[in-house]
């Protein structure tokens, strides 16, 4: 008997748990050579701003141990292109599209939920509050509980799109964040971003990045982002999107048990272009070998 | 169209001080590779090192399904690959990228590569040579023995001139100097140049002055190869408007005078 | 020209930046077969409390991609164990021993380090206040700037011996931690503990590590590592001894390059137990190689 | 004493279902070892996997200066050393830990081993046949395909008794419920155990009842391997108190009256 794989994020229906981290994806179209997206729960797209961005300076990618360290800073056509240009090709997909979102300010947070609010194609919002690569905005917003559930609660109010507030694992306590953005209103999180690191190179004595710091992310990060939905999940009840080094089904398992909803394939597609199916068949293999008959089930398991 | 696949290491051999040549059974990616394109290729199984490694297209063989590899080993990714044997299979993605702009056949065109710059040229010189075109390659290395590829080009019917740091053989000194020299290249349809990035720069700023069109190939770390991650950013200028263009998706070449070299 | 590495860290003098990381290289005696140890600038030694530890339940210890997590839980023999069995045996090595000390409460650092004080054998302390594997303590004291201040100030009152506090990295801001400790009397910085981390075993599905979350640790956590390095340097003068993820020389010199005065090797003794004198030797090497005649010109010199 | 050295691969075959016979060149490791020791072995260089592999001495040869692993691909780690070719080199600290306790010359013991269990104990029973002690070996495999070593306890002049799971050799059960047939084993100077955690606290439970003494060797996820890090504690109770042991420095050899099974 085939299992059950779907799953619902704060509105988004997925037909099975398993989407892209946001930046590393592009807008799906770039992987359509490799792999069949239809077949994926959802997609969360790049990280996309009111106005066009050009980013930070290159180099922007440096790899480190079982990891990378990246400094894109955003880089986007803005909202405007995002609603003209590839909103009618999410329209086409068989699968969810969900926008990821950023800010400088509160207000132009919402000025973008506002404009993407009804948009076929878009079947929900990623609030990027955790954005280590950009001067404003970004990190800034997800360090404290305060300023957090500011954004969530304005981008609440301008849009009628499922709410998935993105956390960042570079705070003292990720449980107080992410309950904050609960009370605010959100309908649920994605754990984690990256972490914020550097590299330095020794022979010319400067950062390697041309942003200097970077996040980190791949595999490396996996047992911070395992420890941060571990967290998330004993301090919230909302539906988490779980994140972070996730390579193959074993990983994402890891996640499911530490009490993700659904999962998000980032840096391995890189890797692996078709990371997020061997994700995908894989999580089926365990549910099917384990008699397992809804993946609902795994939801949390390992804290029972 | 691009493909991912695992390749048969068909022959690895050095030719050169820490350079290898390497072919991969691939026919898909033999198949629809244009000159100028390249691969991305994973050098291990372990996430250590993570990334792939983006190698140009040295030489394809469709009849035969070969795809040919020519690399420096720079660091670890390259070392491993440097340490394959044959039977060994390695996962390449390919071809990926934009290649060359080919001239009208039976063009004039010139080609100037520095020192492992030679490696996606000899892809382009055979596809010029089956356009009858008439080709000049500028050739440059270091020394003597670290001269790439130079056979390779007579053997298509290239005109070669060579230019080595040392002396060692040809034009002492580097292949700008060397091209400035001649004058030929200023005539042509086209000048293609791989080579250090310094070396790209002079040339394109000679080819402005010259006024002729050039194409070069530009190198970014890269994470995806595919155009989706942004990290591989050059800036371009085009019609007076500077924005940033992917060198995995929108290159590796683009028109020399289009680049903003820092 | 043989270059100048002598280095000090508030009152420690070491003959060379090389050191090790607590918990990693016992008591020193254990890595005797392999290297000289005398020839280190410095060994810091197990975690240490007042009254004996048993530590955590097992396993403690666990692989994750280009790193580990563990979660020891500071099994140590206790204080007057240390004074009695250790402490004379470090007073016969021709190098610096520096005791990582630990406490339930600010009132048993201030005993312990008391009880230290004036111990022949012992040049220095390292304060953990950031140790994530601990009920009590630990990591609480690291987390927030007044109670890091309190144990600092606590432990300088208690003490005649330099006092060198360890940071912790699970911290939303870690130069304010730094500039609280600094305020508070530090003599110096180590940064920085491990990254709070955990996994999952999905066929128990159960958490991996007896105590459920560890401290990952090893190549992995390097570019967090010398960002909170870089981060540190800016937000105070108090010297800073780097550590994270340091395999090679190559490594050690990104810490020192982003301002750490001296460096510390952990984990990587437990691949290569040779691992201090080859960072040693490699930073020697590039000092001649680029000319350089003494190690202090390097040190932050990433920043300029 | 304990070296670290780079010692390169004689030899490497498969003997059973996943299961790898290893000789390498260590002869100062071969020099100091003696039966139960374990070496810490480096299975790549990549930082992935990044920890050393505990693998037991299944044997030395101190005249030709061998080293011989016998080990179980189950992970990353083991998988890599399975792949090892003739030639290649390896990095190896040993040896490491403490190894059994020899009974006087000529005693009559017994060993019982389960699996890869078998694997340090060949080295011990040469260790016992040259001491002219009178040797038992109890066993045991899943099946007939996995049973490990039996021909090398024979050729030492071991008796040797088989029990597989699936009894196509021998007994039909475990190591222990076969053990409860026979005898020989109560009236021996030591019984030495290595297998499975449930098969080494069954047999301690019998041996504790039967009054006679006994060690088993523990396995526990190890960092150093040298006694500094206190990853690989067991519990051991000794005089009535209870303490964590390190199975790197104090092991993996205990006695098994004194393991405190979970
Ligand atoms: C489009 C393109 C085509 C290329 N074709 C060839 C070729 O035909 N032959 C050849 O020898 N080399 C070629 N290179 C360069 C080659 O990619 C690098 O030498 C290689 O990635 C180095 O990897 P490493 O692990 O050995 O070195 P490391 O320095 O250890 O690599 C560390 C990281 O930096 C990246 N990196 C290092 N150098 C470069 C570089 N020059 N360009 C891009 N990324 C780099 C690596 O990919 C890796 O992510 C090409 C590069 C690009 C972008
Ligand atoms: C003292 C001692 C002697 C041993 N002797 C042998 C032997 O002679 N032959 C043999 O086949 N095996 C032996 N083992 C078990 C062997 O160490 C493991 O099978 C091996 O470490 C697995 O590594 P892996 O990368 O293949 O597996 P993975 O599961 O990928 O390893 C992941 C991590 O867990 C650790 N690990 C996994 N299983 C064990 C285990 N059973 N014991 C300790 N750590 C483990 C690994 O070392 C690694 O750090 C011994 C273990 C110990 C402690
Ligand atoms: C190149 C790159 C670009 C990214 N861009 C974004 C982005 O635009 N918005 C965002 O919220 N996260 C972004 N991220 C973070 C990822 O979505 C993800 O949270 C993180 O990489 C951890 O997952 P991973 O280890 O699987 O990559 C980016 C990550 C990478 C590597
Ligand atoms: C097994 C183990 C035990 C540790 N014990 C201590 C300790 O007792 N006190 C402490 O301050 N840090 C302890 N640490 C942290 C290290 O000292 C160091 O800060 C950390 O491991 C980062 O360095 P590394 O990546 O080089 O290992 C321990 C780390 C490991 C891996
Ligand atoms: S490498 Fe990802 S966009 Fe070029
Ligand atoms: S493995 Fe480090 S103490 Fe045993």
């Amino acid at each position: 008997m085939k299992p059950n794989l779907a799953v619902t994020i704060g509105g988004v229906n997925m037909k099975n748990p398993v989407t892209t981290a946001s930046g590393t994806f592009g807008f799906g179209r770039e992987y359509g050579p490799y792999i069949d997206i239809n077949r994926l729960g959802a997609i969360v797209v790049k990280g996309t701003t009111l106005e066009p961005r050009e980013g930070n300076a290159t180099p922007r990618l440096v790899e480190t141990p079982a990891g990378i360290l990246n400094s894109i800073g955003l880089q986007n056509p803005g909202a405007d292109y995002l609603v003209e240009h590839y909103a009618p090709y999410f329209a086409t997909l068989q699968t969810r599209v969900i926008v990821n979102i950023s800010g400088n300010t509160v207000e132009e947070y919402a000025r973008l939920a506002a404009k993407l609010d009804g948009v076929p194609g878009i079947a929900g919002l990623e609030v990027n509050i955790s954005c280590p690569n950009v001067k404003k905005g970004g990190m800034a917003f997800g360090s404290h509980p305060a300023t957090a559930a500011q954004v969530t609660k304005a981008v609440k109010q301008a849009t009628a799109l499922p709410v998935i507030v993105k956390l960042s694992p570079n705070v003292t306590d990720i449980g107080e964040i992410a309950r904050a953005v609960e009370a605010a209103g959100a309908d649920g999180l994605s754990v984690m971003n990256t972490l914020l690191g550097m590299a330095i190179d020794v022979r010319k004595r400067k950062p390697v990045l041309g942003n200097i710091m970077g996040g980190l992310s791949g595999p490396a990060v996996k047992p911070v982002a395992v420890r941060a939905v571990w967290q998330v999940y004993r301090a919230v009840k909302l539906p988490i999107i779980g994140m972070g080094g996730i390579t193959t089904a074993e990983d994402a398992l890891e996640f499911i048990l530490a009490g993700a909803t659904a999962v998000a394939v980032g840096t391995a597609n890189f890797v692996n272009p078709r990371a997020t199916l061997d994700v995908l068949e894989g999580i089926e293999a365990y549910l099917v070998e384990n008699s397992i008959t809804d993946i609902k089930e795994l939801v949390g398991a390992a804290h029972r | 169209m691009s493909k991912v696949l695992d390749a048969k290491v068909m022959a690895v051999l050095p030719v050169a001080p820490e350079t290898y040549y390497m072919e991969l059974e691939a026919p898909e990616i033999a198949r629809l590779a244009v000159p100028g394109q390249f691969v991305h290729v994973r050098c291990s199984n372990s996430q250590d090192p993570l990334l792939r490694r983006p190698i140009s297209i040295h030489m394809v063989s469709r009849p035969k399904g070969i795809l040919a590899l020519l690399f420096r080993v720079v660091g670890k990714g390259t070392e491993l690959l440097a340490q394959k044997q044959i039977g060994d299979v390695i996962n390449v993605m390919g071809p990926l990228g934009r290649g060359f702009t080919l001239p009208l056949p039976g063009s004039r065109v010139a080609v100037a590569a520095g020192g492992i710059g030679a490696a996606p040229l000899v892809f382009l010189v055979q596809e010029l040579a089956n356009m009858k075109c008439q080709v000049t390659v500028y050739l440059g290395a270091r020394d003597k023995k670290n001269l790439l590829c130079d056979g390779q080009f007579v053997q298509m019917g290239a005109e070669v001139v060579i230019a080595t740091d040392d002396g060692s053989l040809g034009f002492k000194g580097t292949v700008p100097e060397m091209m400035r020299r001649h004058n030929d290249w200023r005539r042509t349809a086209m000048t293609y140049v791989c080579g250090p990035k310094g070396m790209m720069k002079e040339i394109s700023a000679m080819l402005a002055e010259a006024d002729v069109p050039g194409e070069v190939t530009l190198e970014e770390h890269m994470g995806c190869g595919v155009g989706a991650c942004l990290s591989c950013t050059v800036k371009i200028a085009h019609h007076g408007q500077i924005t940033n263009k992917r060198v995995c998706a929108d290159g590796p070449v683009f028109p020399s005078w289009q680049v903003v070299w820092d």
